[in-house]
């Protein structure tokens, strides 16, 4: 559950916008990924090793701080968008 | 008339549609497995519900490259009669034989449920047992029924009479809180320009019989397999 | 491989203390050693124990289990087997069983629904029975407010999680019920249960034969999911349980939906002998319990056993949980057939091992043996034990009488009533389930019991579970014998006879001599029920420690129960089937008749409850003679087609069931009943209302006096209004109002 | 449709990653995004602007060149990953 907070972009009044990355943890199964990786080899792409399907949410906030955002956006993955016991989240920023 | 029940992985109402063909309506029905080549000579081509692979991803998506697609675009190319159901209606769009992309139902929950839909066509062959307006009642079950498509390409779809089915309420009135998934000018069910594909959301299948105590989808099975030969379109009705 | 097991490097030293880590007592681990002749290695320990977990070998609870009856001229397979096996004519037989997935489902409740009705689906298609209908039972805690805040995520998790399981598997949810009561925060119930057909000559079984026969393995890779699963089922809940996330199960129904077709045609196929899903204790428990089965041994090389990371160590691959895999014996050099049809729906399939005459488990690995273990005295010489049992210490404070006040205004305790989640409508549940795939469905959830049609034959289904927890907190007994009364009742509403039972005995600790006494009063409770209604048990679940913090749940002994009814047009000559066999008035002019006399007892009553906030005294009695005579009332006149209707008194009492029979269409009625405001809570048992044509009350009347029912005509369907005189005064409302108050209880209590 | 190929990481024996963002176009309305906003507000965050809600694919994959891969990814998103109807994808390119 790393939130490597590499790059806050700052908009205007303190915008912020993160993007939170949510796969399942690695010794959880991934039967999303797992379909799509055969379904993509049956359609011919025989170089693809593994695929990991995830979800992605980019969330425009406002904050006074990057820090604020940065908590901010830490305590939704973990209420809201990831589910810590099936799933593992990074976040990032981005510049809008 | 010889009907085909194509069968993917993950398919469930495979058996339903067979029983309606085979038992109720008394045509002569196989399956087809979806790594067929060939549809061994149906006429109608019935892409039934379920979840093929899963769901995953997008409904519909993986199955839109099953190696019986191939055959199966080539039937309705030909103007062969192609009916989706639900997953299967949703794999229609995937293929591009039909216009437009389905969503995930407006509240992002699964629904189950009886719905009524207004018969905007009857110059169908599909619908030779409705008459237009008519209000039928159908079960539907899925999560994602959402109907879309861009505006233009919407406004092409009315102004083409492409909208067979619409959400609307017992009285025959669109209204919002018919429209239970939130689909796109109360979408339910689409034909090709060419009427001999048609997609829907609805499940005929489940209310083809007395003793379910519904027979609303009889009509749209019997319309499926009326007037034979390999023409889906009704003999030019005029309209 | 004659060489002795041994513990390889790096994995732990076994002795007595992490024997106790694994939930073995100093005298199991004893006689493990005993048995063994040596200690065992850690994979033997990890085995040992699963095999002797509360869940897998049901050792407080099989001498209590003893009591069910588990015979009848139906039964093909009882308890035992995956799941039980009962004739319902023209040559067709149905499987069913119920199931528990309470604590995996309270960690993470859409994984641990989901992976529950993968489970229980599983059971029946090893029996070569194809799922036609599943049912679930369901419990939480307060959903109200700010503490309610983490049951409402439960709710929604464990409602979407059964949804999207059974619907992408293609099987209709027809039913259930749900209960919301405060000794269920700590610890929810999830029961599932499922029902499968198949011709009487196509069972099988899960056996273990012939020396040389190959083992195959079928399905989903192992992983590290789910690994202590069923150790975890047999414990307590508490804060470490938190550190135990990881062992979640995620499920993959596409692959239980492959799984299951290809299984059914393999076992079509001729060249299957035996098959077992891997549920709780994974690999462990299909291979033991197979080759006990079969009185065989089974050699298994681990390396060849898919694995999802490589670096499982053998211990791990045989306690994983990873769902949908199947174990399949076929006969000696025909696996290729098996093989085929697997690989045709796209599943791996690999040979892990063979059967052998040794009466042992040989597991190798990475050329080394790390079992060795015989199978039969683990598998049923596990420990049995009859812990003590004691009523406990507040029964008597339980059971004190308390007085009921009567309401002063009953209108606005039946809206009251209408408006809580518990007595709410259910919809906002089940419309996230298919109901009507396979189109078997006549009535589906909403009813008293859900009917699904047999294709290819004249007669139908019925089935229904029951229990009502409060009832069986403050008199086991009588709790118990009700949740089989109610189970049978609601089957004769529909006109079916009942065939089988399953059921699934939720409690808290055994090792609490109160809950021992509270398990063994229900089974007892629930066996001269089935005793009395000649139903006998084929198959159940037990799910013991359902206690956090040492606030146990309420015994929870949930029945379901099968019935058949023979002819179903028989039952149809007074309207369409649908509307004659759901529950609700549809016809303006029928006479609403009430069947059975009220007992007056008000303990654990939804009114004392729900509205007084109080639990205490006796639950209503249970006549078993008054039920069975109703009951046979209710069959008859079903078959003679008399009923246009039919609905019984549970939950909420009178006034309740009349409210519901017209909130189902909107549909009112007028009447009279001679009792008090009290009694029209009263949830006295034995009782029913049915609406039937005038031409037929002197028919349906002069057959109750014959069968010994009391019953009077209380009034008319007609009108959107619920009128109804009662000794004092009047109820009356308009239908719709009670409708809209009744149909946003829930969603509006979920949020 | 923006296939920006910032930086692609080339794993051992050219193993590529690429990571596709797949979200509804911008026109199209986006019920689970609204659904999260709702939510977050109901728990009580006040700062968020607006969500996004997406999906998030890790494809690992053997190609001769970065040119190729790219060119097998973009294949990918537009046969089966996305829906252009509805749906725009991203590609970036990750490092192991
Ligand atoms: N969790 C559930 N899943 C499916 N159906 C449910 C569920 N909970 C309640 N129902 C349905 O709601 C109706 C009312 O339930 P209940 O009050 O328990 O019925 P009864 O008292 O007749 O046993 C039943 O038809 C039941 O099948
Ligand atoms: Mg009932």
């Amino acid at each position: 559950m790393t939130s490597q907070a590499s790059r806050h972009a700052e908009g205007p009044e303190g915008r912020f916008v993160a993007r939170v990355l949510v796969y399942p943890r690695a010794e959880v199964l991934d039967p999303q990924g797992r379909a799509i990786e055969d379904a993509l080899g049956r359609i011919g792409f025989d170089g693809v090793r593994r695929i990991r399907a995830g979800k992605s949410f980019e969330v425009a906030l406002e904050a006074a701080d990057e820090e604020q955002a940065s908590e901010a956006v830490d305590r939704m993955c973990r209420q809201l968008l990831a589910n810590p016991i099936v799933e593992d989240y990074t976040v990032e920023w981005v510049s809008e | 008339m010889k009907c085909g029940i194509v069968v993917f992985p993950g398919s469930n109402c495979d058996h339903d549609v067979y029983h309606v063909l085979s038992h109720v309506l008394e045509q002569e029905t196989r399956f087809l497995w979806h790594q067929e080549t060939s549809l061994e000579g149906c006429e109608l081509v019935v892409l039934p519900g379920g979840f093929s692979y899963g769901d995953y991803l997008r409904a519909g998506s993986m199955a839109a490259h099953s190696p019986i697609m191939a055959a199966v675009r080539r039937h309705a190319e030909a103007g062969g009669r192609v009916l989706g159901i639900c997953n299967g209606f949703q794999m229609l769009l995937e293929t591009g034989l039909l216009p437009g992309a389905m969503r995930r139902n407006r509240d992002l929950r699964f629904l189950s449920v009886d719905v009524h839909l207004r018969v905007e066509r009857d110059d169908l062959t599909w619908c030779s047992s409705y008459r237009r307006g008519d209000v039928l009642r159908m079960p539907i079950a899925h999560a994602e029924g959402n109907y879309v498509d861009t505006g233009e390409a919407l406004d092409e779809l009315e102004r083409r009479g492409q909208v067979v089915f619409r959400y609307v309420d017992a009285a025959g009135r669109r209204e919002p809180a018919a429209n239970l998934n939130g689909s796109e000018r109360a979408i339910a069910g689409i034909c090709n320009a060419g009427g001999n594909v048609l997609g829907l959301m609805p499940h005929p299948e489940r209310c083809a019989e007395e003793m379910l105590g519904n027979r609303d989808g009889l009509g749209l099975l019997a319309g499926a397999v009326a007037g034979g030969g390999r023409v889906g379109v009704l003999a030019a009705a005029g309209g | 491989m004659t060489t002795t097991p041994s513990s390889a490097a790096g994995e732990p030293v076994v002795d007595s203390a992490l024997a106790a880590d694994h939930g073995l007592t100093g005298e199991e681990f004893g006689g493990l050693c005993d048995l063994l002749g040596r200690s065992p290695t850690w994979t033997e320990l990890g085995i040992a124990s699963a095999l002797y977990s509360e869940h897998c070998s049901y050792k407080s609870s099989k001498i209590h289990l003893r009591r069910f009856p588990t015979r009848s001229r139906r039964v093909v397979h009882g308890p035992g087997e995956n799941a039980g096996v009962v004739d319902i004519g023209h040559g067709w037989v149905a499987a069913f069983k119920m199931e528990s997935h309470n604590h995996p489902s309270f960690i993470e409740p859409y994984q641990g629904a989901a992976t529950g009705v993968g489970g229980i689906l599983r059971d029946v298609f090893t029996m070569g029975a194809r799922p036609i209908a599943c049912l679930d039972s369901l419990r939480f805690g307060e959903i109200d407010g700010e503490r309610g805040a983490r049951m409402r995520h439960l709710v929604d998790g464990v409602v979407r999680g059964i949804g999207d399981y059974g619907n992408c598997v293609g099987i209709p949810t027809v039913g259930g019920e749900t209960g919301f009561h405060p000794s269920y925060n700590g610890n929810i119930l999830v029961n599932a249960f499922a029902l499968g057909v198949c011709r009487e000559d196509r069972i099988f079984t899960a056996t273990a034969s012939g020396a040389g026969n190959p083992i195959l393995y079928a399905g989903s890779r192992t992983g590290r999911d789910g690994i202590h699963g069923a150790t975890m089922a047999s414990e307590a809940f508490d804060a470490e349980s938190e550190a135990k996330r990881p062992t979640v199960q995620v499920g993959d129904p596409f692959t239980e939906k492959v799984l299951l077709e290809a299984s059914l045609e393999a076992m079509r196929s001729g060249v299957v002998l035996g098959v077992q899903d891997m549920g709780a204790a994974g690999l462990t428990s299909s291979c033991f319990e197979m080759a006990a089965r079969g009185g065989a041994g089974v050699d298994i090389d681990l390396d060849l056993v898919p694995l999802r990371e490589a670096s499982l160590t053998p211990y791990e691959i045989m306690l994983s949980e990873s769902q949908e895999r199947m174990v399949f014996v076929t006969q000696r050099g025909q696996e290729e057939a098996v093989v085929e049809i697997l690989s045709r729906w796209g599943l791996e399939a690999s040979k892990i091992g063979r059967v052998t005459d040794s009466g042992r488990a040989r597991l190798t690995f990475r050329g080394r043996t790390v079992a060795d273990m015989p199978v039969e005295p683990l598998v049923d010489g596990a420990p049995v034990y009859d812990r003590p049992a004691a009523p406990p210490a507040d029964l008597r404070e339980r059971q004190r009488a308390v007085d009921c006040e009567a309401p002063e205004d009953p209108l606005r305790a039946l809206r009251s009533l209408l408006g809580t989640p518990e007595l709410g409508d259910k919809t906002w549940i089940h419309r996230q389930y298919d109901s009507t795939v396979r189109s078997n469905t006549i009535i589906g959830p909403g009813s008293d019991a859900a009917v699904l049609r047999l294709k290819g034959t004249p007669s139908a289904l019925a089935l229904t579970s029951d229990v009502n927890p409060s009832y069986c907190w403050l008199e086991p007994r009588m709790g118990g014998r009700q949740a089989v009364a109610e189970a049978v009742r609601n089957l004769a509403t529909v006109g079916a006879e009942p065939v089988g039972m399953t059921n699934c005995l939720n409690f808290g600790s055994p090792e609490n001599p109160g809950i021992a006494w509270q398990l063994r009063e229900c089974i007892e409770g629930m066996a001269e029920a089935c005793r009395a209604f000649d139903v006998p048990v084929i198959s159940g679940n037990v799910s013991l420690y359902n206690e956090t913090e040492g606030e146990a749940v309420h015994p929870t002994p949930t029945v379901a129960i099968v019935g058949v009814i023979d002819r179903l047009r028989d039952l149809g000559t007074e309207g369409d089937l649908h509307l004659v066999l759901g529950c609700g008035f549809w016809r303006p002019g029928d006479r609403i008749v009430l069947l059975g006399s009220d007992s007056g007892e008000y303990g654990g009553s939804a009114y004392q409850r729900l509205l007084q906030r109080v639990e205490a005294g006796r639950p209503p009695a249970v006549d078993l003679e008054a039920e069975a005579a109703l009951c046979g009332l209710l069959r008859q006149s079903r078959r003679a087609g008399w009923l246009s209707g039919c609905h019984d008194l549970a939950d909420g009492g009178l006034l309740v069931a009349l409210a519901e029979c017209a909130m189902a269409r909107g549909i009112g009625l007028r009447g009279a009943v001679g009792c008090g405001p009290l009694a029209l809570f009263s949830e006295g048992q034995a009782r029913a209302i049915v609406t039937v044509p005038g031409s037929r009350t002197e028919d349906l009347l002069a057959a109750a006096e014959a069968g010994g029912v009391p019953a009077s005509e209380i009034g008319d369907v007609g009108g959107d209004r619920l009128v109804l005189d009662f000794d004092g005064g009047t109820v009356d409302s308009a239908v719709d109002d009670l409708r809209r108050i009744w149909t946003e209880a829930l969603p509006r209590a979920v949020g």
